[in-house]
């Protein structure tokens, strides 16, 4: 039943298809247990319920540290999720075949950060405005925030998948990754805390937004080819 | 009777969207309390029913 | 067409300070299977790792239909079906969706034939049950029914019939005897006799170690 | 496969068996079923038409017909989920699980509503849609207990070892209940000066608390109906293979 | 070369044995990769350098924050590692050979949490002093805070140990652990804080102290027995 | 001594309602080897798991000489060795730690012996090296190490020989045989012939499922 061997085949179609494929693959993953669609989200929401009942329930006080604690918590939930990105197709060899397809891995790549990040950051986007209630934050820092998040998560999703490619073929990789990523996440929460902070004192937000910009533009860039070399290195060790 | 009129007691004295609010949400927790677990039947029974059916066809 | 496939040349491998094979020279042609023999820690995966691509930690040569490896990564990979010790299927996905994958990674694969792949591998009626409510052996068919979709001209399979039962295995060694019948190579590793495959060249690790 | 034991009533037995839970469960739903419509309609048209309004929060007052009755029933619907599983671990009962599995729900979506609808009454009456007020705060924490034992009960594939690992955290989570009640409430006194009391209650004339009762009971029916409802579906599940099930259903 | 088989052996003695075995093996697990030794505490000192980025590097702010901060992050940092306190175990078939024993689970279980402990919450507290002074908090709270966090964590540990059990037999269990745990962490951060508080406003802060006493022994007694119970429900799945 | 070890009655089981055995019934003597055949997916391993204890989903009864296994739980973890699809080997920790580990978990095993089964199974010169670098035969091999080490009477094996070269199987076969003759019982896996290994009473499961 198997097809003739043809050595002239190879069409250069499919990098869409394997795009589109990886994509709902990776979200297929995620969504099958329903509770890991919601928990970045809800892991998003206890820190947040943390902070009140650790520091103080003040509204004042806390309005003023709410856009430090949103942007830390959404890091914080994007390194939690970020180990199991390349892990489980390590493990179970999905990364071996995975490199071994005759297709650009940064496409793969891709579509796996898209997916994780739509997962996280673009869920945690969406539930900021509760967050903003739930922490005082004047209303009109909430579009800022909103932008922020929406350009500052994918580089954190993107800077991390490098991470977690470098990581995966150790034993134990949970909180290494962590030394490893989270100095380069200091930039993204210096803009990103500083955009929400312009918006609620009413300055221009536009030269944070450029710069967030900027790092994720660059991050796109330079990110899916360090991930692919890394991959390719760790699976090789 | 605590209202005089009808748009009155739509107002509710100024806290109408409040109270109605709550009301509609309310409303809309207890039926989704029923319609849900009814509706949860009636797929249950006609999944359970199909097997059922298939299991007596096929040996 | 008994034309010369891959050929390794001088390959030196090393692991922990252990010398695992040196000076190994081989060629692979068409129509051609190729076991690997050695006993448990000689170096079979080692090996096979190193000629799929997936490892670079070795010395020596290995050409692709006469080209140098690292030239000629894509063309070889699209030719290449690797299975190791690990089967790469995804245990929260169906068979079904795990093929589709596979399918989506190598393009020339036709999505369309997954079905008839996996009833093959006598997986029917588990098509869509996710993977890790599958047995042990029911695992490693989800990843077997690769062979059944690929047209790829060389097949490395690091112990493929570990887990499978008794006509299981039967069927996948017909399975190898066809493909090379077409004049594909596939080289493996196994513990088990190998029945009825046809002619078998065996390479044995054993003693590779010492020479060195 | 539940050891007799003397000391245990008859009864406890017959709630062990799946079959007779769901014959009993269809004997008695019309009657709560009625008995939720009454009290439920005639508390709140007595709510929303003939209590007076609150002499200090006028009208938004009649958001308190919904939010007690929700507060109370997410709490006690803890209560039976934790000591249903409790009784599912320890006798390895059947239906005490599935009582477990089907409180879940229920008692989550009461917990949201009493947090929507505090949020809602919050805002005319505190000028704020949510404040870290120890009760509020606790009642947060209930839901995510909710929401936990949830999650791991979707997330398990085998339903009788789901039913024993949400068992076993739904009481870890009901001892815990009290210490966080406690400790939100001392955490609470100590850093906010207590602006917003709930637990004074002022003193209600009957025309007020009567209504009240009426919809604290006609919730609790509503509850007994929605619980049965649910375990009936969960006992048709769980037993497909029974004999009964099956001519339950071809009878039909 | 078999020992003849004999039914009447099995000593009773070997329990102290087995405790001390399973300590070392689990320290010596952690410290084999040298990373994972310095991570919890790398992860806890980062997320204390987060805070003056994110909020703001003004030392009577951050001082008024520190307390609250601190607890957040050691019990962030000790939930980070506690799903792979089973997880490996689990993955490896160790769990499954573990509860054949003959010996009592729950002796294991302390021992590994106890080994778990020792490499977060004991070294947190150790390094506590360091973390006072770059956030500023006063010296008379630095007691206080080290005596807080050493009633505090090993019930941290105990707790999340439950949930680590719990999920243990799942896929993917690493955020739903989350979910389950911070809800009963919530006890041990308030009066963790608000021990400190009082440290630093030189209130008498033996109540809380006692309390977190109580939620230990409590936690000892009681955790234990769920842990156990939890695991055999989890391989039994 | 051929007492009865393990009876087992009416024992009923069901995975995602595809019913794996019905009123399967039998009894395991001291001396004897029981092999469980089935084909990939017929539930052999499902009911290892339930035989050992490891899995409670069944209904049926089981008995330990004589007594119900749910009173007798603790006499019979003491008497079980059993040994799984996942072999229980930490990847980190050297062969050597590993056993010392399943000695402290085993009380009445002596640690002192660890060194002498490790050589017996082919480790010698990989007793401190992490496993993690130990090929995938090796790996099981220092989990198969516990049959040297084991004084309990009642072994359960599932697929023991995966992954074991062909020396290694019958070194195996060899110890399960001196096994049985010292009165103990084995019951185990496999989808390869045993050789060698005396009387071997088989139970198929392959037909169970449809009886019920
Ligand atoms: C999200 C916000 C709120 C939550 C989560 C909440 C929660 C609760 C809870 C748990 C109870 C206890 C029920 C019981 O066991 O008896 C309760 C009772 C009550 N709440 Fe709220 N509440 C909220 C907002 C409010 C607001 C804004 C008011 C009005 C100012 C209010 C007034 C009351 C009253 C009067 C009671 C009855 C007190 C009693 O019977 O002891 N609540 N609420
Ligand atoms: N966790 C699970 N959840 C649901 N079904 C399962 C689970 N594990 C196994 N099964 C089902 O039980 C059946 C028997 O599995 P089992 O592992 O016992 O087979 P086996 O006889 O050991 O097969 P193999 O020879 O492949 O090891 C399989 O069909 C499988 O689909
Ligand atoms: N990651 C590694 N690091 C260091 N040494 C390794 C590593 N992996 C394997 N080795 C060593 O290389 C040798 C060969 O291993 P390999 O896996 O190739 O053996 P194999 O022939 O496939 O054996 P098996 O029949 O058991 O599968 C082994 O002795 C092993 O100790
Ligand atoms: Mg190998
Ligand atoms: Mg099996």
């Amino acid at each position: 039943m198997n097809q003739p061997l043809n050595p002239q085949r190879r069409p250069a179609i499919g990098m869409g298809a394997l795009f589109a494929a990886t994509l709902k693959r990776d979200l297929k993953l995620s969504l099958r247990r329903k509770s890991e669609l919601v928990n970045p989200l809800i892991f998003f929401l206890m820190v947040i319920t943390l902070f009140p009942l650790g520091v103080s329930p003040e509204p004042g006080f806390l309005a003023e540290l709410a856009p430090g604690v949103i942007w830390v918590a959404a890091l914080l939930a994007t390194l939690l999720s970020m180990d199991s990105l390349f892990r489980t197709d390590f493990d179970d060899g999905s990364l071996e075949q995975l490199l071994l397809s005759p297709q650009p891995v940064m496409l793969v790549v891709c579509a796996k950060v898209l997916a994780h990040w739509m997962l996280t950051g673009l869920a945690l986007t969406l539930v900021a405005p509760l967050i903003s209630v739930m922490l005082f934050l004047p209303a009109e820092g909430v579009p800022g925030l909103m932008l922020s998040l929406l350009l500052g998560t994918p580089t954190l999703s993107l800077v991390g998948a490098i991470g977690a490619a470098l990581t995966v073929g150790l034993k134990r990789g949970g909180v290494l990754i962590s030394l490893l990523v989270l100095p380069l996440y200091i930039p993204v929460l210096i803009f990103g805390t500083g955009a929400v902070q312009a918006a609620v004192t009413g300055l221009p937000l536009d030269g944070y937004l450029a710069l967030l910009g900027a790092l994720l533009a660059l991050g796109t860039v330079l990110a899916p080819l360090a991930i692919g070399a890394a991959l390719r290195i760790s699976v090789s060790g | 009777m605590s209202f005089n009129s009808f748009t009155e007691f739509l107002s509710m004295g100024g806290h109408g969207l409040y109270v109605w609010l709550s009301y509609a949400l309310g409303l809309a927790v207890i039926l989704l309390n029923l319609v849900a677990p009814l509706m949860e039947r009636s797929r249950l029974v006609a999944q359970l029913k199909r097997r059922l059916q298939r299991e007596n066809q096929s040996p | 067409m008994s034309q010369t496939m891959l050929k390794v040349e001088n390959l030196f491998c090393e692991r922990d300070d252990r010398v695992l094979f040196d000076q190994l020279s081989f060629e692979v042609d068409g129509g051609e299977i190729v076991q690997i023999e050695g006993a448990n820690g000689s170096g079979k995966t080692t090996l096979l790792r190193i000629l799929s691509g997936l490892s670079r930690n070795y010395e020596g040569e290995i050409y692709w239909q006469g080209e140098p490896i690292e030239k000629v990564r894509e063309e070889f990979r699209a030719e290449l079906l690797y299975f190791g010790h690990q089967p790469g299927v995804k245990a929260l996905l169906t068979p079904e969706e795990n093929l589709h994958w596979y399918c989506a990674l190598h393009a020339s694969l036709d999505p369309a034939r997954v079905q008839e792949a996996l009833e093959q591998v006598g997986l029917r009626g588990f098509e869509d049950v996710p993977c890790h409510t599958l047995s042990a052996g029911q695992h490693r068919r989800v990843s077997l029914a690769r062979l059944y979709l690929s047209d790829a001209r060389l097949w490395i399979l690091d112990e493929p019939f570990t887990a499978i039962d008794k006509r299981g295995v039967a069927a996948k060694e017909a399975l190898i005897g066809r493909h090379v019948a077409q004049g594909g190579s596939v080289i493996l590793t196994t513990h088990q006799d190998l029945q009825g495959s046809g002619a078998v060249r065996s390479i044995n690790l054993d003693r590779q170690g010492e020479r060195g | 496969m539940v050891e007799k034991k003397k000391w245990l009533p008859r009864w406890f037995y017959q709630l062990a068996s799946p079959r007779w839970c769901y014959q009993i469960c269809g004997k008695l739903l019309p009657g709560f079923a009625v008995a939720a419509l009454i009290l439920l309609l005639g508390g709140i048209v007595w709510a929303l038409l003939f209590a007076p309004a609150d002499y200090q929060q006028g009208n938004s007052f009649r958001i308190i017909y919904l939010h007690v009755p929700s507060a109370i029933l997410a709490q006690s619907c803890y209560m039976m989920m934790a000591v249903a599983g409790a009784i599912g671990l320890i006798w390895k009962m059947k239906v005490a699980d599935m009582v477990a599995k089907s409180c879940a729900p229920i008692g989550a979506t009461m917990a949201v509503l009493a947090l929507l609808t505090g949020a809602i009454w919050g805002k005319p009456t505190w000028g704020s849609w949510w404040v870290w007020d120890a009760r509020l705060t606790s009642m947060l924490i209930l839901l995510f207990l909710y929401l936990g034992v949830m999650a791991l009960n979707s997330a398990i594939e085998s339903e009788s070892t789901a039913a024993q690992a949400s068992a076993v955290l739904s009481l870890v989570g009901l001892v815990n209940i009290p210490i966080i009640k406690y400790s939100v409430d001392w955490w609470n006194t100590l850093h906010q000066p207590a602006t917003f009391t709930l637990t004074e209650r002022p003193a209600m004339p009957a025309e007020m608390w009567v209504p009240l009762l009426m919809m604290v009971v006609g919730f609790y029916c509503f509850f007994a109906v929605s619980l049965m409802l649910r375990l009936r579906n969960e006992i048709l599940r769980r037993e497909r293979r029974a004999g009964w099930v099956r001519d339950l259903l071809l009878s039909k």
